[in-house]
């Protein structure tokens, strides 16, 4: 098998590169819909470890996990999008940074 | 401790009449005929009839009295903290003496006050009333705590009584100034209290329970202490305490010696009648003091009662005078009295002459006698007695001196004023307690004429025999017993010059006698004609210094504003502005950083998110390096 | 068996609600009663908090019940939170009769609110990380959802905003978290992590450690612990009064009971940071959290402006104190010390849970009235609205600590547990954050009964369902003082028992 | 029964008085006080227990039963009284009473809220006096504060907000710190007791079951004796506010200026004697040894708050103040009596704290009553009052020689027996020092009262507030006249309280005697 021969650390570095990446992204990004990108790709960061270790481990519960965390991403963007869309009504832009009303 | 049934039961109704009469005068004085002084009147002269009483059982039956009225708390640790009544010849002896003074006043007081028609009757007499009932009280103290109780309720008495005209601005201020300087010293009082109860665990002052020896720091402390407030009565009454310390009685002696001619050079300068007598008033309480330092127990006693005598006269007499004036207290007002005026001028001249210790009046007994143990005891023991006999004998010149420019003035020469020249006249409620105390006054020397008991032997120091009388051997309150531990503590032992004692005695008496001459002289011939002048300016910057009383008055007002009004203030400040002030920093300071620190939440979500996942980096890095991961 | 499924029923109340609301929403959604949905939503919440209070109180859980293959447990603490959740489901769902009228969608607000209650009690036993993030999210998503309902308020969607985009970033945090904690020890399962921690820590201690640091960064944004506590403010302010309510206190309680199950069971103290095996040492980092949390929370709330805003602060304060349970578990004082400092965070979020949701309905009653926001706005009201002011007296009272409510007794409890673990210095800042509470919350209690009151103020009526949730919430609070009695043995007993 | 019964009838009481009409509630509130006071009385009366309630005597009017658990420890409700509580618990309902009765003029509007808060306050306070547990007890301790805020916020003067929140907030971190050091002690006994009753941990304090008490992170702990004399110092601290003692004093006259005239009365009489009744129950009580090491340090504080406290009156203008600040003087008194850890001391200290009360309460409603009449406190702004109230004018001489420790007045009763329990310490280093020094605050008291009679009694009348000063009513004269004579007589029969105080007390010393 491919997977055995690459060691686990591998694996933890690529996920925690994603994660970072993700972390950038919304440290850098003020379009809300890139927030919610980013947000997205540090969750798969999190799913990539659970995979590689539910074979390391030789255990499903990291993949069964996974497939929960995806279908929650999933609610999560449909309700992210939601608050977008009414962001955009009320402030006609789609800037995180735009709205500061509430602040102090 | 003695106890006997009979007359002596009814001792503490001595106090109480007066007490009732204050209750009657405070609450239902308004609606009575003169509206209390009766009442006041009645009480007191029952409290001189039961004294009087008193004191004949005292004399008949020779034994004293030590009874325990009143526990104010359970002595439950070693103090006895009670109230009693103590019946020596010395308290038999005062309890008449104050009740017939406050009989006096009280039947006085009708003409200085009633018929004057003065506002708050009722007020008045109650004070006069609580002011008897505490004196009374005070004589008759068992004990040193009962004292300073009564001591304390006098003080507040004298308040009262002082500021009775509390409409007026002076008064008042007067009142606070008396009281504070008596407060001043009942401090020490108080400490001196204390520290006897604490250390001794009682302060009896009669009988075995009495004050036991040894001079601990903490009993000299007490001597200090009680020392400066313990008036003269007080001084006598606590006499086997300080006959315990030798240097304590030297003091005394001095400090006597020296306040009799400090007082009396004030009195020289003053226009004011009630003011010369009272200096002349402190000058005499320096002389029993003289005597009580000095060892003479009973010379101390019989000077106090011939000056209460006397000096009560002359105070009575003044206020007559004063009532003839219409108010009018300056002496260069007056003049030429002694026509409208005979009762007044005679038995004012008989106080006068007691004071001034011209033989045969009161006076001159006692003041020699007081001097004669000075000198004994100082040629025997201790030097500085012979100062305080010097100055004790200076005193002499001077007292003789005001006293007859202050008759001279008053009733001689011609009325320098309308008022003085037709008075307005005094009734008998006046002339009567006058009367009474001039003829005491003049014959109340040969109470104890020790001079003429030594020369002829025969035994006529009435008062020295009834002071070591049997009533007082048991109660260890008696003459020789002080006697005794005066010589055995502090080594007191008669001297004399050459000649022998009589010679001694003899001296000093014509001595003494000579220099009240002089002074009375001395004045007659500066005052007399029908309008005197002014001798004083002669005495230059001195004069100033006198008449502003040593600038001692400065000197207090200094202590009460200068000094201690100051320091409050900077203390004020300092609590206002330093230690309120860091309580509002502490407020103002948090809520500072409370407002710094919400400005974190600057709304904006990408610092938030940046903030976050910092703070999550810092603690990776710092578990990292704790936990040595890596 | 039968009695597994029994034990379930406060969840099941939950759901049950969610789902007879979504029946009648979907029945008719035009001519529905708001009172039947309001009704049906505080039914709910109550046969919740009932039947959670009389398992507790049954003793039904003297050994917890593990179902669903040890997925889930129920247990005297998961009980205490079901009641916590189900009354102040209750208190806020009779409350929004009021609040929502005249409001669209309000079959979905209160759906809502009860599939989070749900996600809630779910997160009170979840006994694996997995049903932890699941029963986390099912009761953020809806919550996201609520603190926008007021869809044309630019604060209640600004509000949302920035909730929702903290809590993806959180979210992702404790997954990732919880990944890496399943890379090292390989089991999502508490008692297996448990067992496995040991080795983990010696083998991999930086994977666990970071894992378990993450999983910390997730728990601490659900209670609103600083620094995860930016969104509280605001979501807090923006949101509608109620929904506040619920988020401050019924979702802040959620997240302390995951904070207290995974912690103490999953990665055991001596386990994880004992010098053989040390991979982290949550205990310190709590301590730091709390700190930090107490301060800065109630430092902001002393210099605020606005009554609502004060009130979100404080509420980061409270989670402050409740933190101290976890930072007592220090092993110095024992089991005893350690028990009393867990089951004291538990009673205080027992009394938080009906005196903190009782002082954000009072501010949705001045919302009710258009009074304001400020202090100013509240001046004098005492005279017009004497009952709501004497009750949220009460609220404020017992918030600061003094002893008109239960309040008093849960934070003193806290403060003995400390002293008892030895960290006796963070009662002393639980004291100095307490006195400065005291001086913002009597503020308000200044403002009503001291302050001379506004002119041209009018109150228009006195809405009933408002106000009966206000007067129970204070009721419950004032009986709290002596009746803490009734949890107070529950309480620690579920700590001990988990410890 | 009776101890629940003087609780709750204030308390019911209150909630009633809260809600009737504004022109009964004077009346009615009254009516309930006087419950009661009679209650109290007949406790009084009726009192038949001995000994220390903390150190094993039987304690009167006793009950008992479980409350809460705190963790390892029992939290019960237990309540009841020994000769030290009883007569402040009777004060407590005789001033209730009597500064109800001088509310009646001053108070003029949310009549039924002021009454209803100061009957409130007398529950919470008797709560106090008579809680035998420590957390029963912390709850009226702190109860006390609530009442108090609103009678200061509300009716308060000019500067009633700052002063109000002042109080508030400084009594209440005070009261933490002392929490905190109080269950130090408790961890420190360990398992030597179940309970958080204080009768429990005061015997096993005395008994020297203190242990060590652990530190987190390294394995060191606080050994007992450290951990003792820190308790005993956060302890003291907490109260010393509450007393209060310099430097802790600066609220007391903050709140007394600005709190209405029965509120006042309330606080000096009462509120600052639960400081020194703690400070005896507690510091002096449970840690004997900490007292006598700490005996220098805190004789010197108490020293320094009769004179500096006495100076401060000295220096002010506004009589409140001028009381206030007195307040401050006289309390070191009772702080030195309890140092001196003597017979006469300790119970010196618990009869200053009755005397005190009444005497302040009495000063305190005096004043209000020329207030009520001439709208002004300042010294300078009056003169001549005694002209045309001349009752009132009098009643204050008397209170103000009653402060001046004026013989047969309680106040010096009081302060002889502090003076004796202090000169003759054998706890305390150079005692007769420390008394001599602090008995000189009477002649520094005397001369303040002195001169405010003076300034504002006496002289020809002139007021600067053109209000037309005439005789005070009735109910305002009952009020002072009836203390005026409670004074006179404790301080002519002081057995009637201090055979009680004694008998409570003397177990306290017990061991103070052979103290190192």
């Amino acid at each position: 098998m491919v997977l055995s021969s690459v060691p686990a650390e591998y694996y933890l570095l690529l996920s925690a590169a994603v994660f970072c990446t993700g972390l950038f992204g919304i440290l850098t990004r003020e379009n809300a819909l890139m927030f919610l990108m980013s947000v997205e790709l540090m969750l798969n960061a999190a799913n990539i470890n659970l995979v590689a270790f539910s074979f390391y481990w030789g255990t499903l519960t990291g993949q069964v996990f996974t497939l929960f965390t995806m279908a929650l991403a999933a609610a999560e963007v449909a309700i992210g999008i939601g608050i977008i869309l009414v962001l955009y009504r009320n402030f006609d832009d789609v800037d995180v940074t735009g709205p500061t009303t509430l602040r102090w | 401790m003695v106890t006997v049934a009979g007359i002596y039961a009814y001792a503490p109704a001595i106090a109480a009449l007066p007490l009732a009469s204050f209750l009657v005068a405070l609450f239902a004085g308004r609606w009575l005929p003169k509206e209390g002084a009766l009442a006041g009147i009645l009480a007191t002269g029952g409290s001189l009839v039961l004294s009087a009483v008193t004191l004949v059982e005292l004399v008949l039956t020779g034994e004293g009295y030590d009874e325990r009225l009143y526990t104010f708390v359970a002595p439950a640790e070693t103090f006895d903290l009670g109230f009693g009544v103590l019946i020596d010849p010395l308290s038999a002896a005062m309890l008449v003496i104050v009740s017939l003074i406050a009989f006096l006043v009280h039947v006085f007081s009708l003409g200085y006050m009633n018929d004057e028609g003065e506002p708050g009757l009722p007020r008045y007499y109650a004070g006069l009333g609580l002011f008897s009932f505490s004196m009374l009280a005070f004589v008759f103290a068992s004990n040193l705590l009962m004292a300073f109780v009564f001591f304390e309720l006098v003080g507040l008495c004298s308040w009262l009584l002082i500021g009775h005209w509390y409409r007026e601005a002076a008064p008042p201020s007067a009142a606070k100034k008396a009281f504070l300087v008596t407060r001043f010293g009942d401090y020490f009082f108080l400490v001196g209290l204390v520290g006897v109860l604490a250390t001794f665990g009682t302060a009896r002052f009669a009988g075995e329970g009495g004050f036991p020896a040894g001079p601990t720091p903490v009993s000299a402390l007490i001597h200090a202490a009680t020392m400066v407030a313990a008036g003269v009565f007080l001084l006598a009454r606590m006499y086997g305490f300080y006959a315990l310390l030798p240097t304590v009685l030297a003091i005394i002696a001095f400090t006597g010696g020296f306040t009799a001619l400090f007082a009396a050079s004030m009195a020289v300068v003053k226009d004011e009648i009630k003011q010369v007598l009272a200096y002349s008033t402190i000058s005499q309480y320096g002389y029993m003091m003289l005597a009580l330092g000095a060892g003479g127990y009973v010379a101390a006693f019989f000077h106090l009662t011939t000056h209460a005598v006397f000096k009560a006269l002359l105070f009575l007499g003044a206020g007559s005078v004063i009532i003839a004036m219409h108010h009018e207290e300056d002496m260069w007002l007056m003049g030429g009295l002694k026509e409208e005026m005979r009762v007044t001028y005679l038995t004012f001249v008989a106080g006068s002459l007691a004071l001034a210790g011209i033989f045969p009046f009161a006076g001159f007994w006692s003041k020699d006698e007081v001097l004669f143990e000075t000198l004994v005891h100082g040629l025997g023991a201790n030097p500085l007695l012979l100062g305080g006999y010097l100055l004790g004998l200076s005193a002499v010149f001077v007292t003789g001196f005001y006293t007859l420019r202050m008759v001279m003035l008053t009733f001689h020469g011609d009325p320098r004023t309308d008022a003085a020249a037709d008075p307005h006249g005094v009734g008998w409620n006046v002339k009567f307690p006058l009367a009474v105390l001039g003829v005491l006054a003049t014959v109340g020397g040969y109470l104890n004429p020790a001079p003429l008991a030594k020369l002829t032997g025969a035994e006529v120091d009435f008062l020295h025999r009834y002071l070591d009388g049997p009533a007082s051997e048991e109660l260890l309150t008696s003459a020789h017993h002080y006697g005794d531990l005066t010589h055995e503590w502090a080594g007191y032992t008669a001297g004399s010059v050459a000649g022998g004692e009589t010679a001694t005695m003899l001296g000093g008496a014509g001595l003494s006698l000579a220099l009240a001459l002089a002074g009375a002289g001395t004045a007659f011939v500066l005052y007399r004609g029908p309008d005197p002048d002014r001798h004083t300016e002669a005495l230059g910057d001195l004069r100033t210094v006198l008449v502003s009383n040593y600038y001692q008055d400065e000197y207090q007002v200094w202590l009460a504003e200068g000094l201690t009004l100051r320091t409050a203030i900077a203390a004020d400040t300092f609590d206002q502005g330093v230690i309120d002030g860091a309580v509002d920093a502490v407020s103002s300071v948090s809520l500072f950083s409370g407002d710094r620190l919400r400005r974190l939440q600057t709304g904006v979500v990408t610092n938030y998110a940046a903030l976050i996942a910092l703070s999550v980096l810092l603690g990776l890095a710092a578990f990292a390096v704790v936990g040595g991961w890596l | 068996m039968s009695r597994h499924w029994l034990l379930l029923a406060p969840a099941g109340a939950f759901l049950a609600a969610a789902l007879a609301l979504f029946v009648i929403d979907a029945v008719d959604r035009d001519t529905t009663n708001p009172t039947v949905l309001s009704a049906v939503a505080t039914a709910g919440g109550v046969v919740a908090a009932v039947a959670s209070a009389v398992l507790l109180l049954s003793n039904a859980v003297a050994t917890p019940a593990e179902l669903f293959g040890g997925q889930l447990v129920v247990d005297g603490m998961s009980l205490i939170f079901t009641f916590i959740f189900g009354s102040v489901t209750a208190l806020v769902s009779l409350a929004s009769l009021d609040y929502t009228r005249g409001l669209p969608f309000r079959a979905e607000y209160y759906l809502l609110v009860t599939l989070a209650a749900t996600g809630m009690s779910l997160m009170a036993s979840a006994n694996s990380l997995a049903v932890v993030f699941v029963a986390l999210e099912l009761s953020s998503l809806p919550s996201y959802a609520l603190v926008a309902y007021l869809k044309h308020n630019r604060g209640s969607v600004e509000a949302a905003l920035k909730y929702f985009l903290v809590g993806a970033l959180s979210s992702s945090i404790l997954l990732y978290g919880i990944s890496l904690v399943y890379a090292a020890t390989g089991s999502l399962l508490f008692a297996d992590v448990a067992s496995a921690a040991g080795e983990a820590a010696a083998t991999y201690p930086g994977v666990l450690g970071v894992g378990i640091l993450l999983v910390l960064g997730g728990v601490a944004f659900k209670t609103a612990s600083v620094p995860f506590h930016f969104w509280a403010p605001a979501a807090y302010e923006g949101a509608p009064a109620p929904v506040a309510a619920f988020l401050s206190s019924a979702s802040k309680a959620a997240g302390f009971v995951v904070a207290f199950r995974v912690f103490v069971v999953a990665f055991p103290i001596d386990a994880v940071a004992n010098p053989s095996t040390y991979a982290v040492d949550w205990v310190l980092a709590f301590t730091v959290l709390a700190v930090l949390t107490m301060t800065v929370g109630n430092f902001a709330a002393a210099t605020q402006e606005e009554v609502k805003r004060m009130l979100a602060y404080s509420s980061i304060g409270h989670a402050g104190y409740v933190l101290i349970g976890l930072a007592a578990l220090t092993g110095v004082g024992g089991v005893d010390a350690e028990s009393t400092a867990l089951g004291a965070s538990m009673l205080h979020l027992l009394v938080y849970g009906f005196m903190n949701t009782g002082a954000f309905l009072f501010i949705a009653l001045g919302e009710y009235w258009e009074l304001g926001r400020t202090f100013e706005a509240y001046n004098g009201l005492a005279e017009d609205a004497p009952v709501a002011c004497l009750a949220m007296t009460v609220f404020m009272f017992s918030l600061a600590g003094l002893p008109v409510g239960g309040g008093f007794l849960s934070k003193y409890f806290l403060v003995v547990g400390a002293v008892g673990a030895g960290v006796w210095w963070l009662g002393a800042v639980l004291a100095v954050n307490s006195a400065l509470s005291l001086f913002y919350y009597s503020r308000v209690v200044k403002a009503m009964w001291i302050q001379p009151p506004a002119e041209d103020r009018e109150i228009d009526g006195y809405p009933p369902a408002l106000y009966a949730a206000i007067v129970t919430a204070a009721l419950v609070t004032v009986l709290l003082l002596p009746g803490l009695a009734v949890f107070d043995g529950a309480a620690f007993d579920a700590a001990a028992g988990l410890l | 029964m009776l101890v629940e019964a003087l609780i709750a009838v204030p308390l019911v009481g209150a909630a009633v008085v809260a809600v009737a009409p504004n022109e009964y509630a004077e009346r009615l509130a009254l009516g309930v006080s006087a419950v009661p006071l009679v209650g109290s009385l007949y406790m009084y009366l009726a009192f038949d227990g001995s000994g220390n309630a903390l150190l094993g005597g039987d304690v009167a009017y006793e009950t008992f039963f479980e409350w809460l658990t705190l963790g390892p420890y029992a939290v019960n409700y237990h309540v009841g009284l020994d000769g030290i509580s009883l007569p402040l618990v009777v004060m407590t309902t005789v001033l209730t009473t009597l500064s109800i009765l001088s509310a009646w003029t001053p108070i003029d509007d949310r009549q039924r809220q002021f009454y209803g808060l100061m009957l409130f306050m007398e529950a919470a306070l008797v709560g106090v006096f008579a809680a035998l547990d420590f957390l029963l007890w912390f709850v009226f301790w702190e109860a006390v504060l609530v009442p108090m805020y609103f009678l200061i916020g509300v009716w308060g003067g000019p500067r009633r907000k700052y002063a109000a929140i002042k109080f508030f907030v400084y009594t209440n971190i005070a009261s933490l710190v002392m929490f905190i050091g109080f269950f130090a002690l408790v961890f420190g006994l360990g398992d030597a007791v179940g309970s958080t009753g204080l009768p429990e941990i005061a015997q096993a304090l005395r008994a020297g079951q203190l242990g060590a008490l652990g530190l987190p992170g390294t394995g060191a702990a606080i050994p007992a004796d450290v951990l003792a004399l820190s308790a005993f110092v956060a302890m003291f601290v907490g109260f010393a506010v509450k007393v209060p003692v310099v430097p802790f004093h600066t609220w007391l006259p903050d709140a007394h200026v600005e709190a209405p005239t029965p509120a006042s009365v309330m606080l000096a009489g009462v509120l600052l004697k639960m400081g020194t009744y703690a400070l005896l129950r507690f510091n002096f009580t449970m840690l004997p040894e900490q007292a006598a090491t700490l005996a220098v340090p805190i004789a010197a504080v108490a020293v320094v708050s009769v004179i500096y406290g006495a100076l401060l009156a000295l220096a002010q203008s506004d009589l409140k103040r001028i009381v206030a600040y007195s307040s401050v003087s006289s309390m070191g008194y009772v702080i030195l009596g309890l140092v001196a850890y003597s017979y006469y001391g300790v119970g010196g200290a618990t009869f200053q704290m009755i005397a005190h009360g009444l005497i302040s309460g009495l000063l305190f409603m005096t004043v209000g009553v020329f207030y009520n009449a001439t709208h002004t406190r300042m010294v300078g702004d009056m003169s001549g009052l005694a002209d045309r109230m001349p009752v009132t004018a009098s009643v204050f001489v008397a209170g103000a020689f009653a402060y001046m420790g004026l013989p047969l007045m309680a106040g010096f009763a009081a302060e002889l027996f502090i003076f004796l329990g202090a000169f003759r310490s054998t706890v305390l280093p150079a005692a007769p020092l420390f008394t001599a020094a602090a008995m000189f605050g009477i002649v520094v008291v005397a001369g303040y009262l002195l001169w405010a009679m003076q300034r504002s009694l006496f002289g020809p009348f002139r007021l600067e507030t053109d209000y037309d000063v005439g005789r005070a009513p009735v109910h305002d004269v009952a009020a002072i006249v009836t203390l005026v004579g409670l004074i006179v007589l404790l301080g002519t029969a002081p057995e009637l309280l201090y055979d009680m105080m004694s008998d409570a007390t003397v177990d306290v010393v017990e061991m103070g005697g052979e103290l190192p």
